[in-house]
């Protein structure tokens, strides 16, 4: 139940950006990415959700076990609240909502339109969607955007919850989420350009 | 009751809950003077009136055919008119109302095009020809069917009202603006002045009557549903502000 | 007791059918959307007013 | 899969979804025909059938960048990408939700757009034969297009300019069959070639657009 | 303002931009003519000076979709909407951009189109004229609709359904221009509708579209 | 040159959302909205900016005189960023965008297509779009999203050096900016609806 990314370069638009970079997330652990604007997070986390692919390294145990939330939600505006994560929970063929709408405190909006709920509102239900698809590992990109104090907490709530049922969770951010979970800078693993001089395949 | 005290009367109806009110009482009457005079018109004109020398027994047609034409374009009329008076004084019920009296003009259309076509098979040999009536009656079809789906389209009824009633002035220039343009374009078939209801060698009293009977059937009919349609879009409207409210955490 | 329509029968009954299905759909329709819209209003009001 | 479905089709279908508007974009353009050609009802009864099939490519063609695209926008493809749906299952049913909401419309009204611009008699039942066998052709290569557009901005023009050649071949047989068959001529021939047609296509082309979208996503 | 029209028809050359893809669009529906009505020269010719009118209004329409939603969707229109231009003269620039960046092309390019389809010698001068006249009605016309409709998601196909209607009286002085031009006919009257419904539009519609505009932004 | 609210309602949706509120932001001073999701702050920011009309209630001193900057930075992808930024400057007639790049370190990104920029990088081009509007008011929405620890702290540099010249700024946010200044929690003035019985031209 680990993942395992081993010595992985990555790229972005062709340009690498991050080499090298190595570690394990065992089940029942949270590893907080950090790093400066730009470095380089997103790109990461797309690539362990198998959205791109690596220049080099392995990574595994990722393969149909990764739940991905990125900057947008996949939220549909005209789609109730309930029918958003319905359509989830029966793609991913889990059971019940209700835990998910429970955790994130959506009870009362369940009925309202998608396109009508305040910014953080949304990012609620997106987070929730979470919930039903019942894949162990969770990779977040800056989760905790436009939430509020309490929403921050019921975010850290359900990661422990996830956490202590043997789940783990990969997570990007740059404030302070009051997870417990080890850090791990992604700053010094930033890609050195190889010399201008020669080009090969890749051009550079 | 001076006219401007009468004016603003009238204006209190503008209050949905007053409008709501009065219109409960008042539509019983419409919908069954609409019912009587409708049937008893149709019933007389189809049952009850000799065929034209020329046109067989397809006059009958007449019946459906000028009421629904009549009516199509004078929803349209209505429709401006209340979206002016939106866009002016701001009443929500007139901008309702012109919300809901655009299917029934739609509808009102859709009948006098397909009467027409069916009329015209046996009278010029061909469903549909691109006279300039019936060419600007379609344009008309094409300007309800974006109006409609303009409101539906937009999910803030405020900004929908607005909007709509903006594409309905705009609309209505270019509909006259199409009429003109048809008219150079295309020389006529339709009956104009051929079969007037004024010129009384052609239209005898026979068809004349009950004709007249079925346009005030039609009229009340579309007076009954304009009102009570507004009424549903009150209260749909007042449904989504609860629910917009209640959504707000009150 | 239908009047004879001469050749022209289909033709008028018809224009008739369609025009009177329309208009009946029409009456219809709104009827059943104006009771299902003043339904909805009234349940949101209950509740609203009961959550009070 | 169902689940996909049902929700591309309700979403088709509420407000602002879309659905109706390639109907009503096909009944204009048929409209404008004459406006521009002139009233003439001979020449228009020539031409007609193919405006008819010309009209129902332009409306199909349209919806087309919706098909995909509101998707990508908002995050849900990247989230179906991870789930456990074959990206090609993903993709026959983007095209069988826009078939069924766009092009089988576009089938049934067509004959009653063939009453505006005189389709002889004989024409109506070709005329629905063909686009009913030709359209669903038409949703399958525009999913490929829409797929392949799908990182752009607004690409709707673009999309229109990759797919209108795709759409060649079925338009040369279907418009072909319509045509022979308002004239009382023998359609068997373009008939097999356009049923070929669109076999072919629904059998293969949902590949090529999974792979397409897999790269785009990266 | 001038800023604005350099910014708008610099984004319009740049990748992805859209510039030449109505061209394009003119250029693949004017050549699926034959394809759909069938190789007849002579039904070509008759046709050609309203399938050329046609080719080019639904180039223009298709066009419109980006011309301010792309703004609205990245917030540049809020930001216009604060800064010390008025409305009026934002939508106008934008008109005149689009008809820049699509119209005038399209009007260049209709002769060498109308070679494609038999157009008669004498109606390669009144097609240009027709076009250089009307297309700018159709931009400011779209332009209405695009306000209109800028704050749905994809709402492309909204748009036509709204702006078709619109562009009727234009399409039918257009084309009666191009068509009576072709025939050897006068055009006078034509014409001089085609200039009136121009000069009228530009003089009135960009203060609907602010109107509609600056609702749709609140 | 000061900014005066009285007495504002604001509705979203046709709902009022906020009511009663009262405040005054002098030359040289911040004010700092907060409140939980959904109560109305991005609502509020927008009226205030002119972008829709108050129920009721005054605005005084805003007249052409806002830069408004919110959700979405007004960011075109294929124009670089001094392009983007130049743009900016034209329209609102100021003159050169050096201070701007300058300030939020955007020196080496300048040659650079916006839409290459890391979600952070691209909300620093939309931040540093405020300082060549020249605007005194600054009207900002959840401005620090995506942005890390140091960009923040441009942030922060900025406004106290627009605050040092006599600007003034009216900023919504989650986050603490590290900035002194007046904070408003805009929680109290939740709007109360009128009973459900009785209904007039507002529906409610
Ligand atoms: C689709 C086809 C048709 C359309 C859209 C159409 C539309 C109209 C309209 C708009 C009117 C004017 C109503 C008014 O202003 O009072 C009208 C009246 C009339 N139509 Fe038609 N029509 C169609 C076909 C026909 C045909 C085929 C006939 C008969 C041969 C016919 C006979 C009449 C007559 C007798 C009147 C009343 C005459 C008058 O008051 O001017 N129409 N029709
Ligand atoms: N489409 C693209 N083409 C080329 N380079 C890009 C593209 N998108 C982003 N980049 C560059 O790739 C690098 C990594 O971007 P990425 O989005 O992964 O950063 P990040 O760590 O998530 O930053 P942030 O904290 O700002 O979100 C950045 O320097 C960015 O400028
Ligand atoms: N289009 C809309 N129609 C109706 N109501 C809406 C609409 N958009 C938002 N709302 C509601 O209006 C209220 C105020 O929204 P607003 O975006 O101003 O909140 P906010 O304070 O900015 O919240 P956040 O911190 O989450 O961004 C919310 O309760 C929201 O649900
Ligand atoms: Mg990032
Ligand atoms: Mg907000």
């Amino acid at each position: 139940m680990t993942l395992t990314v081993t010595d992985l370069s990555i790229a972005r638009g062709g340009v690498p950006v991050l080499e090298g970079l190595s570690f394990t997330l065992d089940a029942g652990r949270a590893l907080i990415l950090r790093g400066p604007n730009g470095i380089g997070k997103t790109t990461l986390l797309r690539t362990v959700a198998g959205l791109q692919p690596a220049i080099s390294g392995r990574i595994k145990g990722a393969e149909d076990r990764i739940a991905y939330a990125g900057h947008s939600d996949g939220i549909k505006p005209t789609l109730t609240v309930a029918e958003n994560l319905t359509f989830w929970a029966r793609v991913f063929g889990a059971g019940s909502i209700q835990p998910a709408l429970d955790a994130y405190d959506l009870g009362d909006l369940t009925d309202r339109h998608a396109g009508n709920l305040s910014a953080g509102q949304k990012r609620r239900l997106g987070l929730s969607r979470l919930l039903v698809t019942g894949r162990p590992i969770w990779v977040l990109d800056e989760p905790t955007v436009s939430l509020d104090k309490s929403a921050v907490a019921m975010f850290a709530d359900a990661v422990r919850a996830h956490l202590a049922k043997g789940g783990s969770a990969l997570i990007a951010t740059h404030i302070e989420l009051g997870l417990e979970g080890e850090t791990l800078d992604v700053g010094p693993f930033k890609a050195t350009p190889p010399p201008i001089e020669d080009f090969d395949g890749g051009f550079l | 009751m001076s006219i401007s005290q009468k004016m603003n009367a009238l204006w209190e109806y503008a209050n949905p809950r007053k409008f709501l009110a009065t219109t409960e009482r008042a539509l019983p009457f419409f919908w069954t003077t609409a019912a009587i005079a409708t049937v008893a018109g149709l019933v007389w004109g189809f049952f009850f009136t000799p065929d034209d020398y020329r046109q067989g027994s397809t006059v009958k047609i007449i019946y459906l055919h000028v009421p629904a034409a009549m009516l199509a374009i004078n929803c349209w009329l209505m429709m401006l008119v209340t979206s002016l008076v939106w866009l002016v004084r701001r009443h929500h019920v007139s901008a309702l109302a012109a919300r809901a009296a655009a299917p029934i003009g739609a509808t009102m259309t859709v009948i006098a095009l397909i009467t027409g076509a069916i009329w015209g098979q046996p009278m010029w040999g061909t469903w549909w020809a691109w006279d300039p009536r019936l060419t600007s009656f379609l344009i008309l079809f094409l300007f309800y069917l974006g109006y409609i789906a303009l409101w539906e389209a937009i999910e803030n009824p405020d900004t929908a009202a607005d909007l709509t009633a903006v594409l309905c002035i705009v609309g209505s220039v270019f509909a006259v603006l199409s009429r003109y343009a048809v008219n150079f374009w295309n020389q006529g078939l339709h009956q104009g002045a051929s079969l007037s209801l004024d010129k009384e060698e052609h239209v005898a009293d026979v068809f004349y009557y009950p004709l007249v009977l079925t346009i005030a059937g039609f009229v009340l009919l579309f007076i009954a549903l304009v009102l009570y349609r507004t009424g549903t879009e009150i209260r749909a409207r007042r449904t989504k502000a609860l629910l917009a409210r209640e959504r707000v955490g009150a | 007791m239908i009047p004879d329509l001469g050749k022209y029968a289909d033709t008028v009954l018809s224009a008739y059918a369609i025009s009177i299905l329309l208009l009946v759909a029409l009456v219809v329709l709104s009827l059943r959307r104006g009771r299902k819209v003043r339904e909805e209003m009234e349940r949101t009001e209950a509740r609203l007013t009961s959550r009070r | 899969m169902i689940a996909l479905l049902s929700r591309d089709l309700k979403l088709a279908f509420r407000a602002g979804g879309g659905f109706g508007l390639g109907l009503a974009f096909f009944l204009i353009v048929t409209t404008l025909v004459p406006f521009s050609v002139g009233p003439q009802s001979a020449l228009l009864q020539s031409i007609a059938p193919g405006v008819l099939w010309l009209g129902a490519l332009l409306a199909c063609l349209l919806s087309l960048d919706r098909l995909l695209a509101l998707d990508w926008e908002d995050g849900s493809l990247d989230l179906l990408a991870t789930a456990p749906l074959p990206l090609e299952g993903v993709v026959t049913i983007k095209a069988l939700a826009h078939w069924l909401t766009t092009g089988l419309p576009l089938v049934l009204a067509a004959p009653v757009l063939g009453i505006l611009l005189n389709l002889p008699q004989a024409g109506y039942a070709w005329l629905l034969i063909s686009l009913a066998l030709g359209t669903p052709a038409l949703s399958v290569i525009g999913t490929f297009g829409a797929a392949l557009t799908v990182g752009l901005k607004r690409g709707g023009l673009l999309l229109s300019l990759l797919v209108l050649p795709l759409y060649v071949p079925t338009l040369i047989f279907g418009a072909e069959v319509a045509r022979r068959g308002a004239l009382g001529m023998d359609t068997a021939t373009s008939l097999l070639m356009l049923a070929g047609i669109t076999a072919a296509v629904i059998a293969l082309l949902p590949f090529a657009s999974a792979a397409v979208l897999r790269i785009n996503l990266r």
